[in-house]
Parts: structure tokens; C-alpha cells; sequence
């Protein structure tokens, strides 16, 4: 077990990946010698070289179309784009292209290709540069959606997204990059699919993932000080999505609190509540399912208006005990 | 220009069955067997049989909405495809792509696209594929004169070009994107002169004419093969409506008629016959037996099952 | 009051802003001569001529973009992305550039434009242009949504659309082209945010938009024979959204079920579910909230198999019979 | 060439206002004064510079991430301008753009674009909205070497082209994207050479000699305003990081060494002296005048009130 960063777990699970099957390699802007926007591949480029490397010009479309190309002839890139905004950009060759191929050649061909990009606020690069875009390509058949919370599920995440054979999407969690945490040795694979308990509780769920995880916790303790056992779920992989562990959450707390990053109306908090109120946790339920999540605006520059559109611990807080009241 | 016998006996063959294919497939359309709508190619036939006669069999192509003439010229099962038209289950995609989206990987084709343009991105990954894996292989990415004005048109052969892949860039001149003339739609008059974007090799050629087709991708790919991408132009024109809901206002009769007379089947039978390698019986042979297959392929469509609503959430993942 | 079908009332809508509005013109492929794919804009070219009835190459990206800057710059562009599956390729021009202008330029600009897409199967298109595609541009604040399901819907609603300073996304429903429907003659203007309870009730709810809403209707006079009075609600604006239409019909009859073609996972029906459950309608619920949607795959190319996966009137009717026993 | 005295003037005034706002803003990003990151133009300010130089008052521009010289020789306020940078109330922008989104629409700047090649077809919308309204105006859309691959690229101009738009493509080829060194990034070494797949000309100027630029840019504006678009490419180097995050091991320390010598500033003024028009000190003064301007701008900006938590959800909708 070894204390490593975020970054660092991501680039591990690369590098290791890329030991063990020659057919992974990576392809993106920056990459190599620059070594990725947020430096995650930075040291590849020396150990792997420009074929396995490759540094692309600046045309996601292209970039991602030649994934999926790559992924469907014998190959199994894994794919940089800088900024996940930049999907926008690939979303034809990522919707249309990579999550159609295998079903609308009656599956002939599959495309084992990982799209990874950064999301998320507060790193004042305003709003082209800081969404949290997963809402976007939740609605695709075709694609998986990984959005982990912590080195060690974005090491053995990233490991199960490598070798899995359909397109998944990657998402990192840009002020997650310099975090440290306990990274287990060895080969460690985490399935897509599996929610993580992070704090059992009987009171009151909160369920999330990627970058609010932290203050949940935060939350989480400060709630157990007041005697309220909150249980925090981390989902980890949104899509599949583990609906039985939210479900099973739900019915034993009563109480559900969903909180993400990304804008509130339209957001993949939805889902979730949703899948709760259509389940038999619904008969179960004490209050009402409650979302917190982004402000409904484009992400201000300024980093007190950046700062002051994303939950808060505090709002955390206020949320659940307003809740579990 | 020596070409064996049996390449052009081959090659008529290719453009008999695409014309057989497309027209039966309109009786169809008319009967009511159809649903969905179909390009057709007829009158640009040439192109899809021309450049798959110039490549070699381990050779991948990436086909059109517009794609039949590619498919069967790179050796597709007509009935598989037939039967795809048709939605059955036993189509080439088990019904479930119809005929915008015709791929036949054991063919080399790794299938037609919906989107204009969105298929020349993923030609190139396939091209870096063949050359990560040392594969000795040339893709070709087929599409049209209105795809040329998309993005991914630029991006990616600019990509190609940076990394000198082994791909063929077959551009379909057929002179209209839908309704838009391809002299409205860019202020040029030769879509090659593009390629000088990208420091590539841009061959134009007449579309028509099959044995002109055949041999510029004959070069086409020996340099793809050598020295990295080329875009290779292959001016023709697109007879029918662009798809069954077409009314044509949007050009003359004159024009069409004018094309008709160009038609690519009659001038490669003209040149056989000519040349005295075909006898007009030996022509007739071929199509008569381009009917006979066809034929065929109809009858296998049409008793073969519907799929099984069980299967519509299969293939979804892998 | 006119017998017209939907796609003359989008065509009227357009014709008549024109007339009063020298700003308004449309760009769009194919919409000149060829009248459109859908033959929705037949005869404008000749009443506006080519300078307000603008046919492009095929560049969707640079037709969205040019949208923005006329829009910008004075202009009032009506823009049609010919399937809505390839608003995919506009996307970063939608989201990150139409939706973001006026924010991140601290209001020195507005972006009145409407981008006109049809969406839906039913027509043997297959994967590329068949998807309903609201849930992939719901989550960006900026955007207004709209998803007429009726000609004088179509109508009113596209022309307060066109007189909106907002970039909206007018989502318009194949099927529903060629269907009749009667329309008020005259100017009249259909404000954007408000649903329309297209028949009320008091023992169900169901809430719809779009080519769903005749169904959801036709499983309302079957509901009607059992006795059951069920309230039909159709959304018609999807962003802004009439939540508080929403609840107080999930407040009145207790019972909800939503309905859309549109994939289920992720969709929107997610959003509506969790508005009601995290209101004050939460109380009054006597049934978990049912969703119906589209079948998580992409639109198969077989007729039966593309008709077997988006809900039927008799799913509706059993869903609905089942919730309100 | 005979170019008024004031004229000069005011373009050196506007190289020596950029470089200084730009070493004032280094300054307070390394006091921690700053949230974010910034894209600096060092060495590139002959191209905003030349070009704005080069056009009309009523004509106007849409920037680039890389944009504080395009915006500041188009007239800007540099005092809102810093405010901006430093995410103040009173920014140009209200503190919620930042420097990455630096507009000014009163001053004819649309806006600088965070992503690469996305500007360009709004300039193009821009271009249009002209000529529908009938307005006697040209647009400029600055973009640079990298954006050149993206495929907004590529349909814009071709548009533009089509319609014959009032508009001037600036491509400031700064030599890299990011690391990425612009002969990496695509296959020709002549950017212009793109202009030939529009049918539109291209042209090719040391985007170190501001004057050079001044009088091509007038060229291209009224080729623009006449007969359509053009694709103007400023050759020039970018001296500073790609953003505050480079560490800059993708070039070696004497490329940048030779390109500091070729410094746009330094040059500008060497002829300006050669040539007699200005003595050193007035030279010096018009540095100084900058320096105080900027001093001033950050002054203003430091003592202006942060954006109130109230505002963040104004401006979503119009
Ligand atoms: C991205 C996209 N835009 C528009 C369409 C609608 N469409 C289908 S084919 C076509 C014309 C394509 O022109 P071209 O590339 O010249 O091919 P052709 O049809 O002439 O064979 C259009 C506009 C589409 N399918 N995809
Ligand atoms: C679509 C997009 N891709 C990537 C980026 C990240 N990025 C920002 S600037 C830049 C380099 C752009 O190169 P160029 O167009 O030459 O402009 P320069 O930075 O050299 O001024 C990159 C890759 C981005 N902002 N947007
Ligand atoms: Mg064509
Ligand atoms: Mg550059």
C-alpha cells in the first residue's frame, strides 16, 4: 500500500496496462514531451516511446474518431481530451460513432477504447474550461461513464475501463490530481459497476461521486456528531450504475441526500432520485429524496462566485440535517 | 493497359450486380417492402468498383451512405446485404442497421456511416491501426463531395498526413450534396486541389470511367502504401434522387439526361466490346447472371425471419 | 381556427416572423430549393429568397457558429439541423459558445436564435438519425428547450422562440410532420415555461411532451372506461420548466407517471421524477413515480424492432392501470 | 510606405501598453494576486498590433485565448480590462469571464474564445449578420497555427467563401500549439497554403514587423470588404510558456534565445529611430506613459470591489 496521487494512480494504471498489452496506447494533445495539461502522462513519452505516445494536432474530432477506427481494427487506445468541454467537440464520433458501432453492425465489431478528460471547477478557468459534462453522454446507450473519487478506485478503475471492450468514458476530477491516498500494490482491477460504501450508516443516505465525495465525508462526520449516522455512498461508475446498492441504501436509511458538482436542473441526480422513487425503496422512504448540486449557471471566473455555485460542506450539512430532522 | 481478362470480367460483374441490387431494391421500394429510406448510386458505379478493383483483398474500406456499389464491389455476400435491406434477421447486421449502415468486416468493409463525414476519422484510426500492428494493409475512406466541407474531412486528413498513414482518401464527386450543387457548396472547381492542405497528393479522375478509376487507385494505393495519405478524386454524378424523398427541384432534366448518356456500364461494355475482349453475348451472360444473383438474394431477403424483439437489446455492449 | 398539420404551423411561424421581422432569416442545408428534408420549409426560398433562406454546405459546426454571430450581431437566425442526432457535431457551438456568450461576457451580449431539429424513430433511419436527444443538452444553463407535441403548440411556441434573446433548441417530432391539428388563426404566441394539462384528472397523472402526448392521451380514454381519471400534462417547454404545473398535478392526484421515447437511463424523465420528489408533492404521493421511456438501446433499423422500443399506448395503459390500483 | 507620425505612434503605443500589461500581470500571478492561468502574447504583439493598425474603427475582431494584444490595439479600456484579469466587479466582463474571455463589444472585440478554433465560426456569423444589415464593416477572426487543424477551421472558411463574406482570417502562427511545434502539427510549412482549398488568396507576413503586418492587414481588409474573405498568416514566436503551467520542455532554450532577438518591439523601434521619425526619449516616453497606464489599470482594478455572490446568477438569460 503506498500513498500516491490521484495523477499519479492514473498514469500507473496506464503504464501498467501498457506493460502487460502491447495494443493499449495513448493518443492525445500534449501528452508526450508536455507531459497532459495536469501532467498526468508526464514521464510516458520517455518510457514508451512516440508510437505508443502519440501527440496529436489539435482536432478532437479526429482524435476520437481515430480511436474509434484504431479501437475497431485490433486495437485498444485510450484517448486524451484535455478539458472535458472538449467532448463537444468529438460528440458526433463519440455518440454516434463509438457507442453505435457494435449494434448497428449486428455485432461485428467492438470498440475497446477509453476516453479520458478532466471535469469540474475551481481552477478559475471559467466557464469553457470547468463543466462537469457527465449528464451530457448519460443518455447513450453504448458507453460506460467512470467518474472515480480516489486513487485507488481511479487506478483499478481505469485498469477494468482499459480492458473492457466497449468505449468508456473516463472522467477525472481536476482538484483531485495532487490528492494523495492509499493505493494498493499490485494488480488491482475494480469492476465497473459497483458503488462503494465509503462510511456505512442507518440514518440518512448521501450518495455522490467524483470530486464532492470529500466534503460528503466531511459532512459525514460532522453529522455523526450530532448523532446522526450518515451512510455516503460513492457511485463510482455512473453508468452501469449499481442501482441496487442506492436502492438497498435507501430502503435502510429512509433518508437520501444526492449530491454532484455538476448544474442541479437536468444533472444526473436526477437518475438517481429517480431510480429511488420507482423502486420499492419508495415505500420506505421518510422525506423527500433532495438533490444539492450545482447552481444552474455557466462557471463564473471569479473564485468567489466560482467557489460559491458548488455545494459546500456546509450545505452538506444544512441538507442533512434539514433532512434527517 | 494489360489487364487480364478475368479482372475485367470482374469488374463488369461488380457494376452489373451494384445496378441489379439497386434497381430491384426500388421495385422493392415501390412494392412497399421497405421501410426506411435508400441512396442509390446508380450512374456512379464506376467509382465503388474501379477503386475496390485497385486495391488488394487484405485491403479495408470504409463505405458511404451512398454505399452499395463499395460493398459489393469489395466482395460482399448480396444476399446477407439483401436481407439487411430487408431488416431480416439474417442481414448482415441482423437487421438492425438497414442499409445506411452496411458493414461486411469478414469483406473488409467496415461499414457504411449516417453521418456525413463521420466515417473519415474513424478510416484513420484504422489506418494507425494497420500501422501500429505492422500490418500490410492500405485503408480506403470513401465519401462525398458535400463530406468535404465537414470538419472531420480536415482534421483528419491533416492527421493522417502528420503521421503518414497508409489510407487512401476516395473522394465520390457525384456534383451534389442533397440538393446543393458542389459548385455552390465550395469556390473551387477541383475538390483535389485540397490535398495541397495537407502536403498530400491529390489525383482527380473521371468517375465514368472504370478503368481510369481502377488505375489511379491502383496508384493511389501503392503510394498510401509507401508514402502516406493521397486524395483521390472521382468525378461522376448521382442519377437518381439523392433518396426516395427527393423531388429534384433543385436541377434540370437536361442535366440528368446529359449524365444518363454517360452512363459508366454502357461506356465500359462500349470499350469491351471495342476492344473486341467481350463479345456483346459474353456481356449479357454477365448480366443476365448479375440478375440471377440478385434474384436470389431477393428470395433469400424475403423468406428469411424477422428478428426477435428478444434480440433488440442485444449487441448494445460488448 | 385552421386544420393545418404540424409542419405547416412550424412553416407558418417562421413565414410570419419573417414578414414582421426583417432580422429573422434561416440558414440550414437544404432548406432552400429542396424545401428541407422533411419538406418543412417548401415554398420559403420563393416568398423570402435566397438571402434570407440561406442553404449551406454541409458544416453543421459552422452553420451553428454562424448562427451565434449573426445572432450576436443583430440578426435573429433560425438555423435547422436536418436530424437532431447531428446537433452532436454543433455541440461545442451550442454549449459551450451559444449557452456561455452572454455570461461569461458579463451580459455585453444576448444570442436570440433558434436551432430547429426534428428528432424521433418511427421512420427505418436507424442508430444516426432516429434519437430523441433532449437529455444531452438539458443540463446546460443557458439553453432554453422546447418539444412541441401539437401544430398550434408547434406554432405558438416557435414563434415565442424566435422573439426569445436566448439561444433555443426547438426540437420538432417526425412523426408528428404530417399530422393535422387545429391552430387559432392570427399572431398568437405561446409563452415558453408554461405546460399545457391537456386533459385534467384526479386519479393519475401523466406527464409527457412530444410524439408521446397522443398516446398518453389514447391511454386516457381507455383509462376513462375503467373509471380512472387521468390528468394529461404535456410539458411542451422542457427548459424553462413548468415545475410548479408539475407538482400540483402530482399534489392533486398522488399518482405519477411519466412518459418519453427518449432512452430511459438518463433521460429527462429522471429530472421530473426527482422535481416531484423533492417537493412538496413528495407528501401527497401514494405510488413510487413511474417512469416509461425508450428501451436503453440504440434505434435498431427493423420496423418491428424500432417500434418495439418506445412505449406503446397499451404499455402506457397497463403502467397507468398498474400505479393507480 | 508613408504612414502618418501619429499613426506610429499609436501602434508602438499599443506593443509597449500589451507588453507592459502582460509583465505587470506575470507580476501578480507570482504574488499569488491571481486565480486561474493566462496565455501571453510576448513576442507576438506586432501581430494584434499590425492587424488592428490595419483596419477600420467600425470593423470587429474576435480574439483568442492568447488575446491582450489583439484587444488592447483595438482600443480597449485597459483599466476594466485588469479588472477583469484580477475577477473584479468592475472587469469588463464583471469578473465572470477573466482573461480567457476578455470582450469588449462597445470597443468592436466579440470576445476571445477558451476553445481552440471556436471563434471562428461565430466571426464568420459576425460576417454574415454584415452583409445581411448591410453595415460598411469587415470582420477580423484571429485564431492561431494550432487552431488552423481543428475542422471549425476548415467549414468556417469554407462558408465564408461561399458567401463571399466581409471577413479577414488572421492566423497567428506563434510556431507552436501548446508543445506542439507548428511543423509537427501539419504536413506544409506555409499556413496560407490553405487558402487554396476556398479559392480565396493567402498571404504570408513576418509577423515580427509590425509594419509588414500594417500593410498586409490593410490589404486583406480591403480585399475583404470587396471580394470576400481572406487568410492572412502572421508568422511569428511565442517567447513566454503556452500558459502559466509550461515547463516548457517540449523546445530548446536557444529557439527561444534566437526568437528574443527578433523581439517586435525592439525592431519597431530601431526602424522607427533608423528612420529618424522618434529620438530615444520619446521613445522612452511613450514606455513610460504604458507603464503608467498599466499602473493605473491595476490600481483600478486592485481597489475595486469583488463581484457580489447576488450576481452569479444574473446574465444566464437575456
Ligand atoms: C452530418 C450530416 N449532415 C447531414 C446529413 C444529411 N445528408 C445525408 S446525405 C447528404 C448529402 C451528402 O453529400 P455527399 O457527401 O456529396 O454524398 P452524396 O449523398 O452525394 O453521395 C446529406 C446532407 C447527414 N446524414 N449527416
Ligand atoms: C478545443 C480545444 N482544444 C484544446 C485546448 C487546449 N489549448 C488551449 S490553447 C492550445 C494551443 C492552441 O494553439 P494555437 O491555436 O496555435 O494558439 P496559441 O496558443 O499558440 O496562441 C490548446 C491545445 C482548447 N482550449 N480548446
Ligand atoms: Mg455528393
Ligand atoms: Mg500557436
Amino acid at each position: 500500500m503506498n500513498e500516491i496521487t490521484y495523477a499519479q494512480a492514473i498514469k500507473d494504471a496506464m503504464s501498467e496496462e501498457m506493460r502487460r498489452d502491447p495494443k493499449v496506447f495513448l493518443l492525445g494533445e500534449d501528452i508526450g514531451a508536455y507531459g497532459g495539461a495536469f501532467g498526468v502522462t508526464r514521464g510516458m513519452l520517455e518510457e514508451f516511446g512516440p508510437d505508443r505516445i502519440r501527440d496529436t494536432p489539435i482536432s478532437e474530432a479526429a482524435i476520437t474518431g481515430a480511436a474509434v477506427g484504431a479501437a475497431m481494427t485490433g486495437m485498444r487506445p485510450i484517448m486524451e481530451i484535455m478539458f472535458s468541454d472538449f467532448i463537444t467537440i468529438a460528440m458526433d464520433q463519440l455518440v454516434n460513432q463509438a457507442a453505435k458501432a457494435r449494434y448497428q453492425f449486428g455485432g461485428q465489431v467492438s470498440v475497446p477504447m477509453v476516453l479520458r478528460a478532466p471535469e469540474g471547477s475551481g481552477t478559475g478557468a471559467a466557464a469553457q474550461h470547468s463543466q462537469s459534462i457527465e449528464a451530457w453522454i448519460l443518455n447513450v446507450p453504448g458507453l460506460k461513464v467512470v467518474a472515480p473519487s480516489t486513487p485507488a478506485d481511479a487506478k483499478g478503475l481505469l485498469k477494468a475501463s482499459i480492458r473492457d471492450d466497449n468505449p468508456v468514458v473516463f472522467l477525472e476530477q481536476k482538484l483531485l490530481y495532487r490528492k494523495k491516498g492509499p493505493v494498493p500494490d499490485g494488480d488491482v482491477v475494480i469492476p465497473l459497476g459497483k458503488a462503494d460504501v465509503n462510511r456505512p450508516g442507518t440514518d440518512i443516505s448521501i450518495i455522490s461521486y467524483g470530486r464532492m465525495m470529500e466534503r460528503c465525508l466531511q459532512a459525514a462526520e460532522e453529522l455523526a456528531k450530532d448523532g446522526i449516522s450518515a451512510e455516503v455512498m460513492d457511485l463510482r461508475s455512473l453508468r452501469p450504475l449499481d442501482t441496487e446498492a442506492i436502492v438497498s441504501s435507501a430502503i435502510k436509511t429512509g433518508r437520501v441526500l444526492i449530491v454532484h458538482e455538476a448544474c442541479r436542473f437536468g444533472g444526473f441526480g436526477g437518475e438517481i432520485a429517480a431510480t429511488i422513487c420507482d423502486s420499492e425503496a419508495f415505500f420506505y422512504l421518510d422525506a423527500p429524496v433532495r438533490r444539492l448540486a450545482g447552481k444552474d449557471v455557466p462557471i463564473p471566473y471569479n473564485k468567489y462566485l466560482e467557489a460559491g455555485i458548488v455545494p459546500t460542506t456546509e450545505a452538506i450539512l444544512a441538507a442533512a440535517r434539514d433532512l434527517a430532522k | 493497359m494489360t489487364i487480364p481478362r478475368e479482372k475485367l470480367e470482374d469488374m463488369y460483374r461488380k457494376m452489373a450486380l451494384t445496378r441489379a441490387f439497386e434497381e430491384t431494391a426500388m421495385r422493392l421500394f415501390s412494392l412497399g417492402k421497405v421501410h426506411g429510406t435508400a441512396h442509390f448510386c446508380i450512374g456512379e458505379e464506376a467509382t465503388g468498383t474501379g477503386v475496390c478493383a485497385g486495391i488488394q483483398p487484405q485491403d479495408l474500406i470504409y463505405a458511404t451512405h451512398r454505399g452499395h456499389g463499395q460493398s459489393i464491389s469489395k466482395g460482399m455476400n448480396v444476399d446477407r446485404m439483401m436481407a439487411e435491406f430487408l431488416g431480416k434477421a439474417t442481414g448482415v447486421c441482423k437487421g438492425k442497421g438497414g442499409c445506411m449502415h452496411i458493414a461486411d468486416v469478414s469483406a473488409g468493409n467496415l461499414g457504411a456511416n449516417g453521418i456525413v463525414g463521420g466515417g473519415i476519422p474513424i478510416a484513420v484510426g484504422a489506418a494507425l491501426g494497420t500501422v501500429m500492428q505492422k500490418i500490410d494493409r492500405v485503408v480506403v475512406c470513401f465519401f462525398g463531395d458535400g463530406a468535404s466541407n465537414e470538419g472531420t474531412f480536415h482534421e483528419s486528413i491533416n492527421l493522417a498526413s502528420v503521421w503518414k498513414l497508409p489510407i487512401v482518401f476516395a473522394c465520390v464527386n457525384n456534383c451534389y450534396g442533397m440538393s446543393m450543387k458542389v459548385t455552390a457548396s465550395m469556390n473551387i472547381t477541383d475538390i483535389a486541389l485540397r490535398a495541397s492542405s495537407y502536403g498530400i497528393p491529390g489525383m482527380t479522375v473521371d468517375g465514368n470511367d472504370v478503368l481510369a478509376v481502377y488505375a489511379a487507385a491502383q496508384e493511389a494505393r501503392e503510394h498510401a502504401s509507401r508514402n502516406g495519405p493521397v486524395l483521390l478524386v472521382l468525378n461522376t454524378y448521382r442519377i437518381m434522387g439523392h433518396s426516395k424523398s427527393d423531388s429534384g427541384a433543385y436541377r434540370t432534366k437536361e442535366e440528368v439526361e446529359e449524365w444518363k448518356r454517360k452512363d459508366p456500364l454502357k461506356r465500359f461494355v462500349s470499350t469491351l466490346l471495342q476492344q473486341g475482349l467481350f463479345t456483346e453475348a459474353e456481356i449479357a451472360g454477365i448480366d443476365a447472371e448479375a440478375a440471377a444473383v440478385i434474384e436470389h438474394a431477393v428470395a433469400y431477403a424475403e423468406s428469411s425471419p424477422e428478428p426477435s424483439l428478444d434480440t433488440v437489446e442485444q449487441d448494445v455492449y460488448a
